[in-house]
């Protein structure tokens, strides 16, 4: 366990919960881009460079803008 | 300390479903989904690891040098895929619900009685 | 001939991939090709199981032409036997007939409804077809996203939104736990062909790992099947979906998850569980008969035509998971007869459902009363067929299912568990049969208040009446198009005809005698070698099972009758001290399933742990 | 209150939000539990020793002149596994334009919401300026991973989606009107929709071809460069199609919704 895999692993299993946590789906989806990058970075440790890169380009480029536009949408009503 | 990653992969599974479970908005429902099924990320990866193994990727190095398993990390990057595919599915049928009934709080959708 | 097989499944997507394309230009007489598709689907896959019968030993093909090399599986197999490709076959058929029945149904389907129904029709294919563990979970999952976008399909009413998302997050979770049951196999054994896993299991015993792994790859699939209490999602969802899209989901969608379970133990785990089997047959049978009966008692209750069908289909799913949980060859030959016969039956009482929903615009049943008379005889003649076949008389419809379950049961020791599906049975045709009597013969009180002779619920809750009329089919036209009738009574009479013939029967107990042989499985699969097929004692009709025919059909059609009957006489039939009780619990039944994402996802969980703690104390 | 919400609906389920919390908490230990004990039985972490992956490191370079095992690995040796989720995403995003698009026409309607006074500031000049520079770089590194797939890390999968978030650039740059007024969207849904046909033709010329479906009979060059790894090539590009029209897809169904409504209210943005 290289002392990069433990801090990776241990930033995600506090970024997780931290996902969960912000109930407010706006904040939320940042904190879930941030997530996307640990993981990326996590997977990089695990020498799966693919996978990170997928990861990161989906889980904290894509994804968090889906769901901004998807708020953007759903926000204007549910204030 | 060799079973970390296996058990962080079993708290963000837990982690996860508790968000979904305790969800008051559809959104944040969804996301939370998405972070369940990062856990099988992690437990796939976690599984594949071969200490100090490269990358399978032999462009620089020698092809015998020790790598790490290639076919675990086929599977994730799929999934990672197909997990943001159905994750934007989900968030259209929020959008579209919110519009019907008005609210995002999936225990206030009106459950469908006889 | 198996080159060929990856294209039942390859098929299938590429025409729904030509309409993606053809969609922004023009206006393609899709409805037109997609049958054409359906019924060339249903050709090749008759002539694979033709090919597949004329030889003795399951049929292997690797895609992409990796063949294993020294038992080492380098690419995906697909491995086909007479069992799973009449379920590939089933599944085509029933694909092909929500074709013909869409066609009419509606106005403008549009090219996406039928590319998405394409795409359902060759993953399902597919599911059948694969010999491998992760190939499996991709053609589930693909299953699982193409039914939630069918089930929101019309999704401007309020319906399908919620039942498509209580769909979508139960199955998205069912999905995560089979991952965890792949990733932990492929931990142990490195590999992710079915054949090859079970070779390498065959030797441990069952510990931590292996019971782990079936008990999530179990889960998982109980979810998609709706196992109580998995099952909670799938009363909203098929209520809620479009006919056409519930023809198939009713019909073979939920059977394909007992397949999986079937598939999954036989070619993987019956090494390391064959000296638990017994406390392992406890255990499933525990989950099947709580699964049928719990279907069986809601099913009485519901007014809303579709949701009532759901409910049936949820009890046969028990009844069929009864059949698989004997783990034995018998057990498997009754539930592969029970799939065929009661999903046929389902899907042709959905298609006779949607031709009523198509003329009356309502599909609730209080609404319905009499209206049933303005649907032309021969579909009432049909749905009243299809409901009676569900009992299963002699010799027809799901009897030579019930009977050889009957007579595994009694091999394996269980025979009390004949009396749960024998009562499963009754109550879920006597509930069609209500139906029935009610729409199209205006039998019963019209606007009777409370389905079952239990009173008003203690509560003082109004009823709130939520079949507003489909959307799915605008106005009512005044005639119902004939390919409707003609396509519910095929299925209808296909579900009868499976128990006509006894010969069927012997050959179903032959092919399950091939599915449950894993050495053999393991064999020509990783070596291409063919060992002796064992020889299977075939099954005459006894007296036993005339009997139980009889009394199901007579006790579905003596209750359908009780309660249709004037108030009166019924009530006398409950004694005073009991309603109170049985009407309460009969009403936190009913609210349980109250429709909520969280409250899903939780009973999911609790069921999770207790079938994972049960199958543990079951292995130790 | 947002005016679609009548009186706040009670929850009407037979347990309360408590208890299903508790629920929750319980079965959630015993799963845990149940999951500790059997990830138990799995081999320590980092010493994996399977067969299938150290024989495909071997062997995979040698047969296929891929460099990339993982890209062989999924557009090769597992083909039929990424055949398949292809399709997940076909669905998922012809789902989701069943759903949205649906939604749209209905918006034609004057809209009920009432966001007051929400001014989004159109893109300044510099911001225009740069994001429009940027969709060429972003769209030919998104070439650049699809077409070395089978060498170095990459492949269909991410390629396609890094190309699809060149179309953000453009609506930052505040030219998403501009672009929408072109009308692409049919040729994106024609890119994505050729992309999973190409990848079940590619397929199937394997079986005219003679050999297997989805075998790989195209010469395979030498590992390393551009044109090696035969079909594989073929086949990331025709995923990286597909990707690209998806995601696409997937962002301007969303956009097409936000932008309906900001200018019905008289903001020019996006």
């Amino acid at each position: 366990m290289t002392v990069l895999q433990i801090v990776a692993l241990a930033l995600v299993a506090v970024g997780a919960p931290a996902v969960v946590a912000a109930r407010d789906p706006l904040r939320q989806a940042f904190v879930a881009s941030f997530y996307g990058l640990l993981l990326g970075v996590l997977f990089f440790a695990f020498a799966a460079p693919d996978v990170a890169l997928s990861s990161i380009v989906i889980g904290s480029v894509a994804l968090p803008t889906i769901i901004l536009l998807a708020l953007a949408k759903i926000g204007d009503k549910d204030s | 300390m060799s079973f970390l990653p296996f058990a962080i992969a079993i708290w963000i599974f837990l982690v996860g479903l508790y968000g979904v479970v305790t969800s008051h908005h559809l959104v944040h429902l969804v996301i939370c989904l998405s972070v369940v099924q990062s856990s099988t990320y992690l437990l796939l990866l976690g599984i594949g690891y071969r200490t100090n193994g490269a990358a399978s990727i032999f462009v620089d190095i020698p092809p015998n040098t020790k790598a790490v398993d290639p076919v675990v990390k086929a599977l994730t990057l799929t999934d990672v895929v197909v997990g943001a595919a159905v994750t934007a599915l989900l968030l259209a049928l929020a959008v579209q619900a919110q519009k019907r009934f008005g609210t995002l709080d999936p225990d206030e959708l009106d459950p469908l009685r006889d | 001939m198996e080159k060929l097989a990856p294209l039942a499944v390859a098929g299938p997507f590429l025409i729904a991939a030509l309409f993606a394309i053809s969609m922004p230009l023009s206006r393609r007489r899709d409805d037109i090709v997609s049958i054409v598709t359906a019924s060339a689907g249903v050709v090749f896959v008759g002539a694979m199981l033709i090919d597949v019968l004329s030889r003795d030993v399951p049929v292997v093909t690797w895609v992409g032409g990796w063949q294993p090399r020294a038992g080492v599986a380098l690419g995906i197999s697909m491995a086909f036997d007479p069992l799973s490709t009449s379920l590939a076959l089933l599944a085509a058929v029933l694909v092909c007939a929500a074709f013909l029945f869409a066609w009419r149904y509606f106005e403008t389907p549009g090219p996406i409804f039928h590319a998405l129904m394409l795409v359902f029709g060759g993953a399902m294919a597919g599911f059948c077809l694969s010999g491998d563990l992760f190939n499996l979970f991709v053609f589930f999952e693909l299953m699982s996203v193409t039914a939630y976008a069918l089930t929101a399909y019309r999704s401007e009413e309020s319906g399908p939104l919620q039942g498509a998302l209580t769909f979508a997050v139960s199955n998205t979770v069912g999905a995560v736990f089979i991952l965890f049951g792949i990733a932990l196999l492929y931990a142990r054994t490195g590999a992710l062909n079915l054949a090859q896993i079970g070779v390498a299991l065959a030797h441990g015993h069952a510990d931590g790992l292996v019971v782990g792994a079936f008990a999530f790859l179990c889960i998982g699939f109980m979810v998609k099947a709706a196992v109580v209490p998995f099952h909670f999602w799938l009363a909203d969802a098929y209520a809620v979906a479009p006919t056409p899209a519930c023809v198939i989901f009713s019909g073979v969608m939920s059977d394909l998850g007992i397949y999986a379970i079937a598939r999954v133990y036989w070619t993987m785990f019956d090494g390391p569980f064959h000296a638990h089997l017994e406390t392992l047959r406890l255990v499933f049978l525990l989950f099947g008969g709580v699964t049928a009966l719990w279907g069986a008692v809601l099913c009485l209750a519901q007014h809303h035509l579709k949701r009532l069908l759901a409910f049936v289909t949820i009890s046969q799913i028990g009844m069929a998971l009864i059949g698989v949980g004997l783990f034995s060859t018998e057990g498997i030959a009754a539930a592969a007869l029970l799939i065929a016969a009661d999903g046929l039956l389902r899907a042709g009482l959905f298609v006779a459902i949607g031709a009523v929903i198509h003329r009356t615009g309502s599909v609730n049943e209080l609404r319905l009363y009499r209206l049933g008379r303005q649907v032309p005889r021969p579909l009432a003649a049909i749905f009243f067929a299809g409901a009676l076949g569900l009992a299963g008389p002699p010799f027809l419809g799901a009897f030579s299912g019930k009977r050889v379950l009957e007579h595994a049961a009694i091999d394996v020791g269980h025979g009390w568990i004949i009396v749960v599906f024998v009562v499963a049975a009754i109550l879920t045709a006597a509930a069609v049969l209500r139906a029935g009597g009610r729409v199209f013969l205006g039998w019963g009180e019209p606007a009777e208040d409370d389905p079952i002779p239990f009173g008003r619920p203690t509560g003082s809750e109004v009823e709130r009446d939520d079949d507003e009329a489909e959307a799915e089919t605008t106005g009512a036209p005044d005639t119902t198009p004939p390919v409707m009738i003609a396509t519910a009574g095929a299925l209808v009479a296909g579900g009868l005809a499976i128990s006509l013939f006894p010969a069927l029967v012997d050959k179903t107990l032959d092919a399950a005698a091939r599915f449950t042989d894993r050495a053999a499985y393991a064999a020509v699969v990783l070596h291409g070698a063919k060992l002796p097929l064992p020889d299977t004692p075939n099954l005459g009709v006894d007296a036993l099972a005339i009997l139980f025919g009889l009394l199901s059909v007579g006790g579905a059609v003596g209750i359908a009758l009780a309660v249709l009957s004037p108030r009166h006489r019924v009530r006398g039939l409950v004694p005073l001290r009991l309603r109170g009780p049985l009407r309460g619990t009969y009403w936190a039944v009913r609210r349980l399933h109250s429709g909520q994402a969280g409250d899903y996802v939780t009973w999911l969980s609790v069921g999770a742990a207790t079938f994972g703690v049960l199958l543990a104390a079951a292995t130790r | 209150m947002s005016p679609g919400e009548g009186p706040a609906r009670r929850r009407d389920s037979e347990i309360s939000l408590a208890t299903r919390r508790r629920l929750f908490l319980v079965s959630g230990a015993v799963l845990a539990a149940l999951m500790t004990w059997a990830l138990a039985g799995m081999p320590a972490f980092g010493d994996y020793h399977g067969i299938y992956g150290l024989l495909l490191n071997r062997v995979a370079v040698p047969q296929e002149h891929a460099t990339n095992v993982i890209t062989a690995v999924n557009f090769d040796y597992r083909g039929f596994d990424t055949l398949g989720e292809e399709f997940i995403l076909f669905a998922a995003v012809l789902g989701l334009a069943l759903i949205l698009r649906e939604r749209r026409d209905e918006e034609e309607g004057p809209p009920d919401d009432d966001a007051v006074g929400r001014q989004v500031s159109g893109a300044s000049v510099a911001v225009r300026l740069i994001t429009v520079a940027l969709v060429g770089p972003t769209v030919l590194l998104a070439g650049y991973i699809i077409a070395h797939g089978a060498i170095t890390p990459g492949g269909g999968f991410q390629g396609g989606v890094i190309a699809a978030t060149a179309l953000l650039f453009v609506y930052l740059g505040g030219e998403y009107l501009a672009l929408r007024r072109i009308r692409p969207l049919p040729l994106v849904e024609i890119t994505k929709a050729t992309g999973a046909a190409g990848f079940v033709l590619i397929g199937i010329a394997g079986l005219i071809w003679g050999v297997a479906f989805l075998d790989n009979w195209l010469p395979k060059g030498t590992p390393g460069d551009v044109f090696s790894a035969g079909t594989m090539q073929l086949l990331s590009v025709a995923v990286g199609f597909e990707i690209t029209g998806g995601f696409v897809l997937i962002l301007s169904e969303f956009l097409d919704q936000t932008i309906v409504l900001r200018r019905r209210r008289g903001v020019r943005s996006g």
